[in-house]
């Protein structure tokens, strides 16, 4: 099958591109948010948006989060395709009554008679000297909920593809976005294409262990792998690209046939994704594992401001390769 | 000519049919309520639910002034709403019993009645849960270029959640057809609302640029007065409303609430059933107009009665849902 | 050491009595929350505190969570103790804010200059036919968050002695209640005790498999444990009491011994607390485990009114049984 | 005899000297945020800061209404607040560059500053976040028997969030000693406060049992006086306060907001920078007054800037923490 033609884009062109497509194929898709329209957000994510679909369909909203987001699921209910912007990861805090006592839940509570088709865009990582209140990646919280599915884009190609997937949904759906990746370039086909939900990405295919990483960590493992590969380590790494649907078996296979794994993710590592996933390698693999799943996260800490202590929080190519040196007995 | 019961004769700008349903509803809604604490008392409800006796009125009266395809939220005290919106009995008792032939295939219960099909867009068990839902409806009808209103109701007890307020902000700011309905029973749960509530309800909706009256929740046509002027100008494009209907749960805060003299008085109790009940005080006003006679609201009750038996019954024999309908319904 | 003379005690009784004792100890220790007052909570757990500590002490608060946890952290930072109660753990939705940006983190924000003892108490369970927004246990979202640490007692004894050290404890706590284990009764020494965080208790010596359950699944471990029994299978039944910290050590100790282990805990099976925990001991215990740790956490869909539907969603003694005798291979 | 600039002087029933305390606050905070804008010019700083150059006199009017032992909350625009209430420009820099001799030991930042020594009980990067801990912390102090008053600054952003409303109602219902400070400086970041604010602002106070009162924000003098009577009904156990302070901020919403015509114009901004500066209109008064000089103020500037520039090179100068450092702190 020949590669459409592509085309370089930041992550912010392609997550643009995503919205400006589905809003011109489907008049029902809109956004709100806070500073969304002439702004284009604070990330000037939605730039231009607003000049090409007007105030009608990116409507810029008092700080209310909860309300906005309640709304967003009322919207949903009644015949619009919100996508609903809340600007740092952060404050999902104040959404989580919307998101999960009343959008995860409206279809199963209902019978399957009601639909919240929502797509609730925000951010996650560290690494900008912005402090506790705006580094936090609250990913594991909504995975944790049924109800909800869950994307976290690692490229500008997943990004897109992903997002247009999203706003097709019937479901809440909660979309994840690296602060830090903005402005990361990558190709980008040219036509019309999605991207499904639950099919991990073979980012990088290897022989001596499994890195399974997600979001910003994605490009950070294919990092150590590049330098495990000199010290003749062939790692292989794995995006999930949704925690929720989750692509058990392409993890768990890769795993078997690697006999290592790591899971690499950016939100705190106790009680959260490296949990769920290295426990799914741990049991699907069990009897084909030569060391026990590593698991790397986030330390433990609310965020530091100050820049030499941000830094030791974040897992980072040098602290991902020793630990999977370590993991391949190579120390 | 027309005879004194004649049912097109108009009383107050309403035909004497459109009185009559009125009536029937309010007491469909309080024979419901009886059935309701009596599979209760049997054991045969699972859980708890919370009775809508004695606020009649207010279900009633606003939901007249509403179409089909205008929309409701409603709350845990939800079951006046749901049937007043017009959901069949049976088919919600069959909800409060947790069968396949409930508005939720069971998996709600009495807290979680929805039904597209009469613009329930679902009663909620968080207070306050669903004003972003019903904003939310509210916006969508708009941009659509539909002229539907949607009906926010809730207890006095949800003026405590932030959220209220930032949605009236919201509907004020983009005149979204909303009408926030307060139904100031008196008592958050076990607690009288004046140890919760500060300042002045109505003021609550002005502060936020949304219109704001009071009514009285026992008199059905103060309510349908003010609903009908209220909804009327949301549907021409007119911004929301804020209205606060007071009136009295004549039970306790759900089924199992008996002993309540700790926090309120039988006398009090006494007072509102006798002197201010909604039903009561309706059917003399209707039997002094003549367009109506005891007779005839006597006939109301029992046929109601029986139609309400008949729906529990059905409930009672509905089977329940398969097991494996348990993770059925999660994703659409 | 001769145990200290006992006596029965409803799990809602040693609730009661740790509240009434510390704030008989001391004056600063107060209760926010709804309906707690002559209404005693709907559980009816904290009848009589009102009368012997008086309205300044046991503070009826309208239905305003968000707020009312916002002040117990801005009380607990200038002098009080509160003891915030929020009524149904899943109404945990309305004040993650407060919890997570704000309590969790003032402390480390602050550089160690303010601190925050705060008490939040709430619920967790289901089957009570109360539905989705009534029967959540979302212990795992608290537990994912640095600055707070959490118990889930599942005893009376346990109940008082925990909260105990969590109302004198200098950090927020979040304290888990199992609705259904109010009225169960059991033995609660006489004399003050406090129970330490981050000790987990061997709740039943065995030499098979280590059962770690949480809270309420305790019991169910014990009932499953005994089914073992019967079938020649004997089970360690351990109680980690507190989330956070966790006594990793006890759990792993336990499972190098036995070779298998299991995890129940009612929270989500996804993106949870079993998967934490397994994660620990399948690192742990890596080279001792002779299969892959199971996990039974509740069914992942929001919890259905109907009862044959919620009684499938949660762990039970059968269930919990049969997957341990398959798991120690007597299937 | 009093000479003409005699300290001791009493203008408008304060003593000169205190006016001149005053003025030489509101001089250091915008000094001090000239030095943060060219510390990120320079790109020393790590981050981002949201600037109080404009909105000088709300701060230090109401916190010369204070005594030490009072509280204030603050926000991402708090370096004002934390100045105003007694924080040191040295320590302050040194937590804005992350550095250990900061308030915070590097670990809080721009948006964090906390001191119990000066009562600050936090500046908070969420936009209505500190409302529950003002409103605690005057739950305790009042419990506790202390008369002191907690000051929660916001801007008139937080107007949208719901928590703010929860708070008001319960400082109302319990009388708490909390003065709610909504500095309304036109724009929620980049959105007019008008396009996200329905209703009259001091309404929002009043619908919840607040007592509220607008002043310019732009007049120390205007807003001490307010502040201090308000101050002292809380002191005196007379329940919380609204205060609307109108303002402006000159810059942008943060140091990075350079291009700021696609939401307001330059000519607004030149209007409040020359016709409603409250530093220039204070000091006219003063020197109008004639208990000072336009060379002292002149002096007194200078000073300041001298004082900012070496609390700079402190910070500048101070060292990191050291990597061990990151996890501690997370429990007391
Ligand atoms: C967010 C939230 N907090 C608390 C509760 C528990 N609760 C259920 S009903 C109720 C009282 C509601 O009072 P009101 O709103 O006046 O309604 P009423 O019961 O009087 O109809 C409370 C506190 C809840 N369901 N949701
Ligand atoms: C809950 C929350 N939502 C959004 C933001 C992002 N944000 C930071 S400042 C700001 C605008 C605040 O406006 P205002 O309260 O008027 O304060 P000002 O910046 O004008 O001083 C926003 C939206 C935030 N920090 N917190
Ligand atoms: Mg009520
Ligand atoms: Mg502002």
């Amino acid at each position: 099958m020949p590669e459409a033609a592509e085309r370089e884009l930041t992550f912010a062109q392609a997550i643009r591109e995503a919205l400006a497509e589905e809003m011109r194929r489907d008049s029902r898709v809109c956004i709100f948010g806070e500073d969304v329209a002439e702004a284009g957000t604070p990330f000037k994510v939605l730039s231009g948006l607003v000049e090409e679909f007007g105030r009608e369909r990116v409507l810029d909203t008092p700080i209310s989060e909860a309300g906005f987001t309640g709304m967003g699921v009322g919207a949903a209910m009644t015949g619009l395709r919100p996508v609903v912007d809340i600007m740092f990861g952060d404050f999902l805090t104040l959404t989580m009554d919307q998101l999960v006592n009343q959008a995860a839940k409206v279809h199963y509570m209902s019978g399957g008679t009601w639909k919240v088709p929502m797509v609730l865009r925000t951010t996650l990582g560290a690494a900008r000297r912005s402090a506790a209140q705006h580094s936090q990646s609250l990913h594991a919280w909504v995975s944790h909920v049924p109800g909800l599915k869950v994307a976290m884009p690692s490229t500008p190609r997943d990004a897109k593809g992903l997002l247009k997937t999203a706003i097709r949904d019937e479901n809440p759906v909660v979309f994840f976005e690296d602060k830090m990746m903005y402005k990361l370039k990558g190709p980008v086909p040219m036509g019309e294409y999605t991207i499904p939900f639950g099919v991990a990405d073979v980012r990088r295919e290897g022989e001596d262990i499994t890195i399974v990483a997600t979001s910003s960590m994605v490009q950070v493992a294919l990092g150590a792998a590049e330098m495990l590969e000199k010290i003749g380590v062939s790692a292989e790494v794995i995006d999930p690209r949704t925690t929720w649907p989750l692509d058990e078996k392409t993890l768990v296979e890769s795993a078997k046939k690697t006999s290592r794994a790591m899971v690499v993710d950016e939100g705190y590592g106790r009680y959260g994704v490296t949990g769920e996933i290295a426990s799914v390698i741990a049991e699907g693999a069990f009897y084909s594992l030569e060391a026990p799943v590593k698991r790397m996260g986030a330390m433990h800490v609310p965020i530091p401001f100050s820049p030499p202590l941000e830094d030791m929080t974040v897992p980072t190519e040098q602290r991902v390769f020793e630990a999977a040196r370590t993991l391949c007995g190579k120390a | 000519m027309t005879t004194a019961t004649d049912q097109t004769r108009v009383i107050d700008g309403v035909r004497a049919e459109q009185w009559m349903r009125m009536y029937r509803r309010m007491v469909m809604i309080r024979e419901f309520e009886e059935q309701v604490n009596e599979l209760y008392t049997r054991a045969l409800m699972p859980g708890l639910a919370h009775l809508y006796i004695g606020e009649e009125a207010v279900a009633v009266g606003i939901c007249e002034a509403l179409r089909q395809t205008d929309y409701i939220t409603s709350t845990h005290r939800g079951h006046g709403h749901c049937l007043a919106k017009g959901a069949s009995p049976d088919r919600m008792f069959a909800e409060l019993l947790g069968k396949e032939a409930g508005y939720c295939r069971g998996k709600g219960g009495s807290m979680h009645i929805a039904d597209p099909a009469t613009g329930n867009l679902g009663a909620n068990a968080i207070v306050g849960g669903s004003a972003g839902i019903a904003t939310g409806a509210a916006l969508a009808s708009k941009r659509l270029g539909k002229d539907d209103v949607t009906v926010c109701f809730f207890g006095e007890g949800a003026l405590g959640q932030g959220v209220l307020y930032e949605v009236m902000n919201l509907a004020a700011l983009w005149k979204l057809p909303v009408i926030y309905v307060c139904e100031n029973n008196l008592y958050n749960e076990y607690t009288h609302y004046s140890e919760t509530t500060a300042g002045d309800i109505l003021a609550r909706g002005k502060a936020f640029g949304v219109p704001a009256e009071n009514v009285d929740g026992q008199d059905v046509r103060a309510v349908y007065a003010v609903a009908q002027r209220l909804v009327d100008r949301a549907r021409k494009g007119e911004g929301p409303a804020f209205m606060v209907c007071n009136t009295y749960r004549y039970t306790g805060h759900h089924v199992g609430d008996i002993n309540r003299e700790y926090y309120r008085s039988k006398q009090e109790e006494q007072e509102w059933k006798t002197k201010r009940d909604a039903i009561q005080n309706f059917a003399a006003w209707m039997t002094g107009q003549k367009f109506t006679e005891a007779a005839k609201l006597g006939e109301i009750q029992k046929e109601v009665r029986a139609e309400m038996k008949a729906a529990v019954e059905f409930a009672i024999g509905a089977p329940y849902p398969s097991p494996e309908e348990a993770d059925q319904d999660v994703y659409a």
